[in-house]
């Protein structure tokens, strides 16, 4: 069962994986994105995640049925939180399975970059001397629009 | 007719603002939306002359036609994972 | 702390997962190798893994050093499973962390893929019809040679 | 000198034994060992010509000279992971 989802509680690592795997499967990839405590040589105290929420659930639900295709299994699972989040902290949770490793990790890696490339969230950084910044991002722009426009996904 | 424009993180920033209702004639598309602000003067000269936009919560590209009641989303370059 | 191990109990992912991680990380990625219900079109119920344990023990944390390396950071464990197994049975575990997560994913990819061409283990398919065989494999030879005299170990 | 062969997975079952003691003359290679086994028939003729080799735990080519106690391993190709 593909399975997408925006939380704004601590992601449990356990209960994503749980969701994938299949005695036809192989191979079992997580990947966890976790809060670093210092980000262009600036010390890092925190990190605020935004989302357009009703927008990044959708775009979330298509990124992990694109992967899920690329996969050839339905074993997506993929948890980003929102809010404020500590150092260490997990912020997004991807886990997939499928016979064969190859799939696994190039499945995991497409959500991943996916996920960077056009999810509508954004996050600002605390640094230690008290300052906060948003995250210079990346444009989601024309590429969005011909994905979402299905005009050829990637 | 009447859109609603959001905005998010360092454009709401910008402008202090998080919503406006904006009149626009019929017909008009995103490009003429954006236009329309950024000849507001400041605050939102300081938005882009061509921000990612997404028009009910899909990316649009902008020549896009709006209709009466579409919520157009300004999206700064996004950095989530 | 670099972790490698060949066991013959049943392995808690969480725990290979619990080794890795640290403060100024922001990637962490976890390859589980689970038995499959099938093989080349066959159905299999069970497999057993038999390793040259005082060679293979070795090698595995020799693998995980050159992981390493190419990783960034000493956040790596590994632990393969040796003895019976039952479809589901998780046979590999491979935890890594790194700051960025290209480097985990190929440190990850790395292990598993030195791990098929040169740990010294073999594994015996039981099939639904009451057959078994081994299964064939990769034949580490000049490579492998090549690698553990430290004539590059690429 | 004597070393110590030993037979894993596939080459175990098929000679039937994990591990042989072999007299050899002083000086001889891997490739020397391989050699004086296939040399005694069957079933060591189903061993490869060149089969994947340790000496002590590490991979070793066939030119390699051996030693008097050296433990030698015929590796099957393997399939871990």
């Amino acid at each position: 069962m593909i399975h997408a989802e925006l939380v704004h509680e601590t992601i449990d690592p356990a209960d994503v994986l749980a969701r994938v795997g299949a005695a036809e499967d192989g191979a079992v990839l997580l990947f966890l994105g976790t809060v670093r405590n210092h980000a262009d040589g600036e010390s890092v105290d925190g990190i605020t995640y935004e989302a357009y929420e009703r927008m990044a659930s959708p775009v979330l639900a298509e990124i992990a049925n694109e992967a899920a295709v690329r996969l050839g299994t339905d074993r997506v699972a993929v948890v980003h939180r929102v809010g404020e989040l500590a150092i260490g902290d997990v912020s997004v949770a991807i886990a997939v399975s499928s016979p064969h490793r190859g799939q696994a990790y190039d499945a995991s890696r497409y959500v991943i970059e996916e996920i960077k490339k056009r999810l509508p969230v954004w996050k600002r950084e605390h640094y230690g001397d008290g300052r906060s910044e948003w995250v210079e991002g990346v444009s989601p722009g024309r590429e969005g629009a011909a994905s979402t426009a299905g005009e050829g996904a990637r | 007719m009447s859109v609603q424009a959001l905005f998010f993180a360092s454009y709401r920033d910008l402008l202090g603002t998080s919503k406006l209702d904006v009149e626009l004639p019929d017909g008009a598309t995103v490009a003429d939306l954006v236009r329309e602000l950024r000849g507001r003067g400041a605050p939102f000269t300081s938005l882009p002359k061509e921000p990612a936009i997404a028009v009910n919560r899909t990316y649009a590209l902008h020549d896009e036609t709006l209709r009466s009641g579409d919520e157009v989303a300004f999206i700064p370059p996004v950095a989530g994972g």
